[in-house]
């Protein structure tokens, strides 16, 4: 069992077990914390498949800004344990249900699919340059236009954040 | 002068044209001089046309125009004239004549006298294309003309609610036959492709389509019930003691002398098909015997004077059936005629008592007219004499004919006929004796009013009067003499069926015998009448009185059914049945959205708690259903 | 191109009324005095040979702008140009709200109802077949009895079921064998043939419930009475003279030569639909006191009678169909006309309330029997000769029961005669009741009146003229 | 390593995010589920890169997160907006709307 | 390319307006202007491209003269919808210009559907077409309602956006390649289970995005929820511009493969039609009503993706112009009402003849009454289908479902023509108003009567 099966195996349980730990956490904070959590295991992922880069900026923009962020929200509304708004038994069992049954019928749909394996010989496709001239040659066009998808989202920050007049319920 | 005979219809619908539109601008006196004077020129016509055949013997269609024509279906609009039709030309025309002439004063206080005769032209009109007709349909347009006539004259006095009711009757009740004539003649043209009477009947002996006698005798019978309708026999007979609501000189002229034989016409007409036709034609002899039997037991109880006289008029057709289904068309026909004369007699005769009593029609409040009305009460009584079948009277001639023919075919339908017409003697003579006789019973100021009828009314019934004693010399007995001039004037037209020829000896023993009896039965009839007492009837006499109930028992077997159904249709299968399956579609659509609806409970978990079901069991579909 | 005109004469009056306000009733009068004469001048034409008309449409879908006027077409269209002018003659007097909308609805209708009778391509006549149902459906719903708006809107979604399943078979059929033309009739004639049996009896059921709704044939007429009763007479007119007749027309002219493999599988079923529609229309006419109720009844007993003989499969029984369409339509329209007319003098159309007509209005209760008559076919009338040869017809197809049949469908004269005579001697006879308006016919009803008359005497005598007419196309549709 | 067990991995990170939307009424948790249903796919894409070698899909890994971080934006300001108003961030008050 | 080039430079410019002119109806003003020149760029684009389609910044872009005529197409309703709803639209809040910038992005997001080639494209144009519409459903902040739909959107809408993902990353792990011309070197006979699950996610993805069954459930509560005019907008062209993208998706990429994709789309198509009729009989409000409505028209607009024919492509754009000019129509009479109720229609024909009037066309299209534009665009999706072969059934059904559709449609008109009232107008009708109403109604017919206007333009 080598090591890098080992790293597998633990990364993939430290994945799993922190996203469970997210959606049964009562609280809102450390549901935050396992996910930044499993971001990290998916990070370690990243690096065994020499996905260097994407690791980082994955820490970097997920765990760093975006999680933060998050954290930040819940701060603001100071949620905790107590505040926590709990789904009745049922409802969270039907939850449960549901998704598991998504869950193996995707399975058993797949488990003929495609056997390759992926070997550990390194590849350089995850550096920074070659990544770099990827995306500055042959995905220019859709970097340009993300930018309108940032525009259009300052402007909803802009639109929905500033703070106006009273909540008063009007017609329609 | 036989293609001129367009004129004969054409003469009463001018008249009723006059009539029908100027109803209401016209002096009464016009309207009934138009009428009359119409119907005497078509019979001036029709004379003509009659001598002409007479002497010829030929028999000519005259083609007016097409009617239909659709690919094999041809029926033209032409007229046949034959002794046969002639002979019916003349019968209608003249005793339509009189009874213009007796209606002009007879309807002269009603307000709707112009429109009476608009009816009465257009009534004639109408029989006239039914005797003329050279093929079944014209004679159906006819036959359904006269019944609109019939339906329009019985509800001539529309107020009374009754009388429209009888109307509506007659006319239902001649559309059952009629339904039977349609098929008749549908079937006819089924096998045959054609309805005229000189091509089917050419195709009936001797023609190349042959069929089952079976499919003759469903053609004959469809026909017949045709006739039931027409002329009043069992079962379709109710409608015309009903039909008596009407004026009396229409009972005379549509519901005694001509509309009501339509029906014996129409048989002797395709005499040719009957006689292929044994089964139907004892069906009609059958059928003609009952009838006359039980008209005849119910008049003995009626004490409306026109209700008796309606009834003996049924009888009367019932013995002309007889005589048609033993096979003796002739002699059916000689009847028709004779009874034309000596009915039509017969019933304006109570049409003038009518008019003397006041509107009053009950025998039970008359008696002694006579000694006020003499010329009334003596053309009553040879009307009397000739049905009752007194020797010498036209009416003897043509019933004895009929007698032994039955005979000659078998003697209990004979002896029963006998009995019929011994009855028929009996009622007519106590009618007779009860209204003529006797001392009056009714009111005094009625008594004061008694007189004798002005001189438009009484001048037909003495026309009629000397027809129906001559009338019978056209067709003496074979006893009397070998030449019977009205069968050799038929003959060309109408060969009856099977042999009629009696032993002579024989044919005096019958006479002899129903002369006697039929003498005996007026004595009778005179004791029961002397001293009328009218306490209310018992036992079979109830029975009788109430025409053995038949009206009523019509009414539980078909009337109320019929209504039942219908309301049920409505009531149930309609609004709840049907139109509840289709609302409740509709019911059941805004129900299932009222309920999906509820879906939509506003919480986003459920929605994607539905989303992620349905992406399940797509999956499911299109990895584990499909392959 | 005169076809064209037929129908485009209504339109563009219709729209003209919808602006001039008072003078609607002029401008229906005159545009459909107008189509009168040219639906005269095209009979007198296509009584020789048919005439037509196409021009391109939408070639990519494969239809195209045809219009197609044979015998039978002509004669309907004839109807329509007789029956429309009589309406509005009778109705001079009356007053409506709105009269623009009134008569601008009443003309598109009509420009509906002959598109329906000329079109020869089938995405036209399903257009046409809708924006006839459209102005109908307003006019009930506006103008019509205090039911209206849910019976009228049952009627409504109804027919559009009906018409939406015979979309569906007319582009399958259409699709059978695609190009310019795919929507013409002879394509789809020849498409339909061409198909299997089993097909063909599926595809029957989709074609004929739109017309069987229409006509109506006897599980699918529950719209019909209530509709009729809730209806403004002029409307019910059209629905029952006119529209019905669609019905008849486009069975004979897009269901038989189509679906004949189809035709004959189901024919009996249809028949004996046909006749138990007959008796229980006529059975429950027999109990209705409501006149507009009864003569629906009996309008669902003719209708009964006509299809059963369309599908007899017959010569006579097509060529009597056709004529009795004719008849049926004057027959039908002089009964509402009466009808209406008593409403507007008694105010009720309720028989148990009505009496006396033959003597507080002597002209309209001659007018009201005559016409009665004409509806139970009596000889010499128009009613018969149809009648007469739709039981001909029906006595011969080839059915092994078709004496049964005959005689079955017979029963339907005979109760005729009982609910018709109720009805005149509920209403003409008895004592008088008093009416609001004393008044016998005005000139302008005398005149309406007339011509229903003329009509039905002058056909019921000499019907030569009507049969040649419609014989090339019974004919045709025959073979 | 076969392809399978990152596929089957991610799938299940995938779910346990689906279960996680619909057991939670916090929206930032539901939110956060979401955000880790994406994280699963990243995993996938990478995957399969890594199995095809080829940039593209790591390049598109970046452009999942773009817009993840763009969604964050707009959604957490529509959350704070919603908390404005109603001081809470339970999705099960959300039902004005609804049948 | 020019196009969408034109439109994000346009919505930043009017976002500057926003910051120089302060009042709203010369915002509004630029707004239509700018979008009127946005039309006139598509038409230059179109003049310019030839028939071949032409391919951008290796093989992201795949732009064809049918892409073209559509963004022209749905720029025009776009201006036509700016002209009818923009009193409206100053009235829903105070960042008009910012709206008119989001609607302008949106547009760019619809040329990107319209033309995309890579995933990537997709995927993008989705985001960019989605997150505007979160925006604009919560921009009425002081409606709660408002606020709600947002949300909700927003959560369902990321939510679909991850399963959209897992479609593309499994399709991409079954082909590598992210280029839908990649796609159609995918056999039939021996197609790899994580393409087909690819497939189905990505189904699920468009689907929920069109709103069809059982993805629908977003629909009536955002389309009740959002400000109306931005209703109007979401309703028709977003979801046209979607759909678009879906048929290029599904007919070219997976067009060889329909045997195994066409039965679930069909009970999906089924389960739409059946929901979204069957639903909207029982509604009160027209507003939600004509939501349920989208998604019964959603379903009939998903047979033009069944039917993997020419007739299909042409039948979309048919039936995306005449569903988008009438529901446009409509919406624009319904923001003239106060009350949102069929009550609120009562009596509208003696008050506002022409209102009403129009208000019936648009009416009767939606319903498919002949004459009018929705007849053709469903006659001729059901044609497509019927072509297609094996769909009888479902057209049938479809067809009675329609039936339907006419028992809810027709009772605004029963409301307005049959019923009396007095229906209050928030806003009086002025006579630019009623030309426009009558142009779009005029299209309306257009189309109903000579559809290869639009056919044509392919």
């Amino acid at each position: 069992m080598s090591t890098y099966e080992i790293l597998f195996w633990f990364l993939t349980v430290m994945a799993l077990s922190c996203a469970l730990g997210v959606i049964l956490s009562r609280n809102p904070v450390n549901s935050v914390l396992f996910l930044i959590a499993t971001f990290f295991a998916i990070s370690g992922h990243y690096v065994l498949m020499n996905a260097q880069f994407l690791a980082i900026v994955n820490i970097i923009v997920y765990a760093g800004a975006i999680m933060v962020l998050f954290l930040f929200v819940i701060m603001l509304m100071n949620l905790n344990a107590d505040t926590e708004p709990q789904k009745n038994r049922l409802v969270q069992f039907a939850g449960v249900i549901s998704g598991g049954a998504l869950f193996l019928v995707v399975l058993a749909a797949l488990r003929t699919s495609s056997v390759n394996v992926l070997e550990q010989s390194p590849t350089d496709i995850g550096l920074i340059k070659n990544l770099g001239k990827t995306l500055f040659t042959q995905f220019v066009l859709p970097f340009e236009i993300s930018s309108v998808l940032f525009l259009s989202a300052m402007i909803g920050a802009v639109v929905i954040g500033k703070k106006e007049e009273a909540v008063s319920e009007i017609k329609n | 002068m036989t293609n001129l005979v367009w004129l004969v219809p054409l003469f009463p619908l001018i008249g009723f044209l006059i009539n029908g539109i100027g109803w209401r601008k016209m002096p009464k006196g016009a309207g009934g001089v138009i009428g009359s004077l119409a119907i005497l020129a078509s019979f001036a016509v029709s004379l003509g046309i009659f001598f002409e055949v007479k002497s010829s013997g030929t028999s000519t269609v005259v083609h007016l125009f097409d009617f239909i024509q659709s690919g094999k279906l041809y029926i033209p609009f032409a007229f046949q004239v034959d002794a046969l039709s002639s002979l019916f030309l003349l019968i209608i025309n003249g005793i339509g004549f009189l009874i213009h002439v007796y209606s002009t004063s007879y309807m002269h206080d009603d307000e709707g006298m112009v429109k009476y005769f608009a009816y009465l032209n257009l009534f004639v009109f109408s029989m006239l294309l039914l005797v003329l007709g050279a093929n079944y349909l014209i004679m159906f347009i006819g036959w359904e003309g006269v019944g609109l006539c019939s339906y329009l004259l019985i509800g001539f006095w529309f107020k009374n609610r009754d009388y429209t009711n009888a109307a509506k009757k007659a006319f239902v009740m001649n559309r059952i036959g009629d339904l039977g004539f349609l098929v008749g003649m549908l079937l006819i043209l089924f096998n045959y492709g054609t309805l005229s009477y000189n091509e089917f009947f050419g195709q009936l002996n001797g023609g190349t389509v042959q069929l089952s006698p079976n499919m003759y005798n469903w053609i004959a019978i469809c026909l017949f019930i045709g006739a039931m309708g027409k002329s009043a026999q069992i079962p379709l007979y109710t409608w015309l003691p009903d039909a008596m609501a009407g004026p009396t000189p229409v009972s005379a002229l549509i519901h005694a002398a001509t509309m009501v034989t339509a029906g014996i016409y129409m048989i002797a007409r395709s005499n040719a098909l009957y006689s292929l036709a044994p089964m139907a034609l004892n069906l009609v002899a059958v059928i003609g015997l009952a009838t006359a039997i039980l008209a005849a037991s119910i008049a003995i109880r009626q004490y409306d004077i026109k209700k008796v006289l309606a009834y003996s008029t049924v009888s009367q057709l019932g013995f002309m059936f007889l005589a048609l289904g033993v096979g003796a068309y002739t002699t059916a026909v000689f009847h028709v005629m004779t009874h034309a004369f000596f009915k039509a007699l017969m019933f304006l005769g109570s049409g003038s008592v009518i008019h003397a009593m006041g509107g009053e029609q009950d025998i039970r409040s008359m008696g002694g007219l006579g000694k006020k009305m003499k010329i009334t009460s003596i053309t009553f009584l040879i009307g009397c004499l000739a049905i009752a079948g007194i020797p010498g009277f036209s009416g003897f001639f043509s019933k004895d004919e009929i007698l032994a023919a039955t005979y000659a075919h078998s003697p209990i339908m004979y002896y029963l006929a006998l009995g019929a017409a011994l009855m028929t003697a009996f009622y007519m003579f106590r009618l007779y004796f009860l209204t003529f006789t006797g001392s009056f019973r009714g009111t005094h100021d009625q008594e004061h009013h008694l007189h004798e009828s002005p001189a438009a009314m009484t001048i037909p019934l003495i026309v009629l009067a000397i027809m129906s004693v001559i009338g019978g010399y056209v067709g003496l007995p074979a006893v009397i003499s070998e030449h019977h001039t009205f069968n050799t004037y038929l003959a060309s037209v109408v060969t009856n069926f099977g042999h009629h020829h009696l032993e002579h000896s024989t044919e005096w023993m019958l006479m002899g015998l129903s002369t006697g009896l039929v003498i005996i039965m007026i004595i009778v009839a005179y004791n029961a009448t002397k001293k009328p007492n009218f306490k209310p009837n018992t036992g079979l006499a109830k029975v009788l009185e109430n025409k053995w109930y038949v009206d009523e028992l019509y009414d539980t077997i078909i009337v109320r059914p019929l209504l039942a159904l219908s309301s049920a249709f409505d009531r149930f299968v309609e609004k709840m049945g049907i139109d509840g399956v289709v609302n409740g579609v509709g019911k059941t659509v805004r129900w299932g959205s009222d309920r999906v609806r509820l879906l939509q409970t506003g919480q986003v978990g459920f929605y994607i708690f539905i989303m992620v079901i349905g992406m399940t069991l797509l999956f499911t579909i299109s990895f584990f259903w499909v392959q | 191109m005169i076809l064209t005109l037929l129908i485009l004469v209504p339109i563009v009056a219709g729209i003209l009324s919808f602006l001039a306000k008072d003078g609607a009733k002029a401008v229906a009068l005159i545009s459909s005095i107008a189509t009168l004469g040219l639906a005269a001048y095209i009979s007198a034409a296509s009584y020789s040979q048919p005439m037509a008309w196409s021009m391109p449409w939408i070639p990519r879908l494969g239809a195209q702008l045809s219009l197609y006027s044979d015998g039978m077409a002509a004669m309907l269209c004839l109807l329509t140009g007789i029956v429309m002018p009589v309406i509005f003659i009778s109705n001079w007097n009356k007053e409506v709200e709105n009269p623009g909308g009134f008569y601008g609805l009443m003309l598109l209708a009509q420009a509906g109802i002959t598109g329906v009778f000329l079109a020869h391509d089938a995405l036209l006549f399903y257009f046409f077949w809708e924006l006839a149902l459209i102005p109908v459906y307003f006019l009930c719903s506006i103008w019509g009895g205090e039911k209206r708006i849910p019976v009228t809107f049952k009627f409504f979604v109804y027919t559009f079921v009906g018409s939406l399943l015979m979309l569906s078979a007319i582009i399958f059929l259409a699709l059978q064998n695609p190009g310019a033309n795919a929507y013409g009739w002879d394509n789809i004639v020849s498409a339909g043939m061409s198909l299997d049996p089993v097909t063909q009896q599926w595809l029957f059921w989709l074609i004929f419930i739109a017309f069987a709704i229409k006509m109506p044939i006897f599980p699918f007429h529950t719209w019909q009475p209530d509709t009729y009763e809730q209806s403004p007479t002029s409307v019910t007119i059209i629905l029952s003279a006119l529209m019905v007749k669609m019905g008849l027309f486009s069975v004979i002219r897009w269901l038989l030569p189509v679906v004949p493999e189809g035709v004959a599988f189901w024919s009996n079923t249809i028949i004996i639909l046909s006749i138990i529609g007959i008796i229980y229309a006529s059975c429950i006419a027999i109990v209705q006191t409501d006149m507009k109720r009864l003569i629906a009844y009996s309008s669902i007993a003719h209708m009964g009678l006509m299809s059963a003989a369309a599908f007899s499969q017959t010569t006579t029984g097509m060529h009597g169909l056709m004529v009795q369409m004719f008849n049926h339509g004057i027959n039908i329209t002089g009964m509402w006309l009466i009808v209406s007319m008593i409403e507007q003098r008694w105010g009720t159309r309720d028989m148990t309330k009505l009496g006396g007509m033959a003597i507080s209005a002597p002209k309209m209760a001659i007018a009201f029997v005559i016409i009665s008559f004409a509806n139970i076919g009596l000889p010499l009338t128009n009613g018969f000769v149809g009648e007469f040869m739709l039981f001909n017809g029906l006595f011969q197809s080839p059915s092994p029961y078709h004496i049964t049949y005959m005689v079955l469908a017979g029963l339907g004269v005979i109760l005729g005669a009982v609910y018709t005579l109720n009805m005149v001697q509920k209403t003409t006879y008895g004592n008088t009741v008093d009416m609001t308006i004393q008044k016998d016919l005005s000139v302008n009803e005398y005149v309406g009146l007339a011509v229903i008359i003329g009509i039905i005497l002058m056909l019921g005598v000499y019907p030569k003229p009507l049969l040649d007419m419609t014989a090339a196309a019974a004919g045709v549709m025959m073979p | 390593m076969p392809i399978q067990y990152y596929l089957f991995l991610s799938l299940a990170l995938f779910c346990i995010g689906i279960m996680g939307t619909l057991m939670r009424r916090n929206a930032i948790i539901v939110f956060m589920c979401i955000e880790l249903m994406l994280n699963a796919v990243n995993l996938l894409m990478v995957a399969f890169s890594k199995m095809y070698n080829d940039a593209s899909a790591q390049i598109f890994v970046f452009f999942i997160m773009v817009v993840a971080a763009a969604e964050v934006a707009v959604g957490l300001a529509v959350i704070v907006m919603m908390y404005r108003k109603v001081h809470s961030v339970d999705i099960n008050i959300l039902n004005r709307l609804k049948h | 390319m020019k196009a969408i080039i034109a439109s994000t430079v346009f919505g930043v410019i009017l976002m500057f307006t926003g910051l120089m002119v302060k009042e709203k109806k010369s915002v509004g003003t630029v707004a239509i202007l700018l979008l009127a020149l946005l039309l006139g760029v598509n038409i230059w684009e179109l003049s310019a491209a030839g028939n071949q389609p032409q391919t951008y910044f290796n093989n992201m872009l795949r732009i064809d003269r049918y892409g073209l005529w559509f963004n022209t197409l749905m720029t025009g309703c776009t201006l036509l919808y700016a002209m009818l709803v923009n009193k409206d639209i100053q009235r829903v809040g105070a960042h008009v210009a910012e709206y008119f910038a989001l609607i302008c992005f949106i547009l760019c997001g619809i040329y990107l559907l319209s033309g995309y080639n890579s995933m990537l494209m997709l995927f993008l144009g989705i985001e960019i077409l989605s997150i505007p519409q979160y925006i604009l459903a919560g921009s009425d902040k002081r409606n709660l309602k408002s606020s709600e739909a947002s949300l909700k959107y927003l959560l369902m809408g990321s939510f679909s956006t991850g399963i959209l993902l897992m479609g593309i990353t499994m399709l991409y792990g079954a082909t590598g390649t992210f280029n839908i011309i990649g796609f159609t070197f995918l056999q039939d006979n021996l197609l790899s289970p994580l393409a087909l699950a690819g497939i189905i996610f990505l189904m699920i993805a468009l689907g929920f995005k069109v709103s069809a069954a059982p993805m629908h459930m977003w629909t009536p509560d955002v389309y009740d929820g959002a400000p109306t005019p931005f209703t109007a907008f979401m309703a028709t062209v977003v979801k046209a511009g979607i759909f678009v993208a879906f048929m290029k998706l599904f007919s070219v990429g997976f067009g060889a493969l329909s045997s195994h994709w066409m039965l679930v789309l069909a009970i999906v198509t089924a389960a739409t039609l059946l929901v979204g009729n069957i639903t909207a009989v029982f509604q009160q409000s027209v507003k939600r009503m004509l939501a349920y409505s989208s998604i019964a028209q959603a379903g009939f607009m998903l047979f033009a993706i069944l039917a993997v024919n020419a007739t299909a492509w042409q039948g979309m754009i048919v039936y995306a112009v005449a569903y988008s000019v009438a529901t446009i129509g409509l919406f624009a009479v319904l923001l003239k009402l106060k009350d949102y109720t069929y009550d609120g229609f009562n009596g509208l024909a003696k008050k506002q003849p022409l209102l009403a009037g129009v208000t019936a066309i648009f009416i009767f299209s939606l319903a498919g009454i002949p004459l009018t534009g929705g007849f053709m665009a469903k006659y001729m999706v059901l044609q497509a289908a019927l072509e297609q072969g094996q769909l009888m059934w479902l057209v049938i059904f479809a067809l009675l479902m329609a039936a339907i559709s006419a028992y809810y449609y027709f009772r605004v008109i029963i409301a307005m023509y049959f019923k009396q009232g007095n229906p209050e107008l928030n806003s009086e009708v002025t006579v630019s108003d009623k030309l426009l109403l009558m142009i779009t109604s005029i299209i309306v017919f257009i189309l109903g009567i000579a559809p290869q206007v639009v056919i044509a333009g392919i």
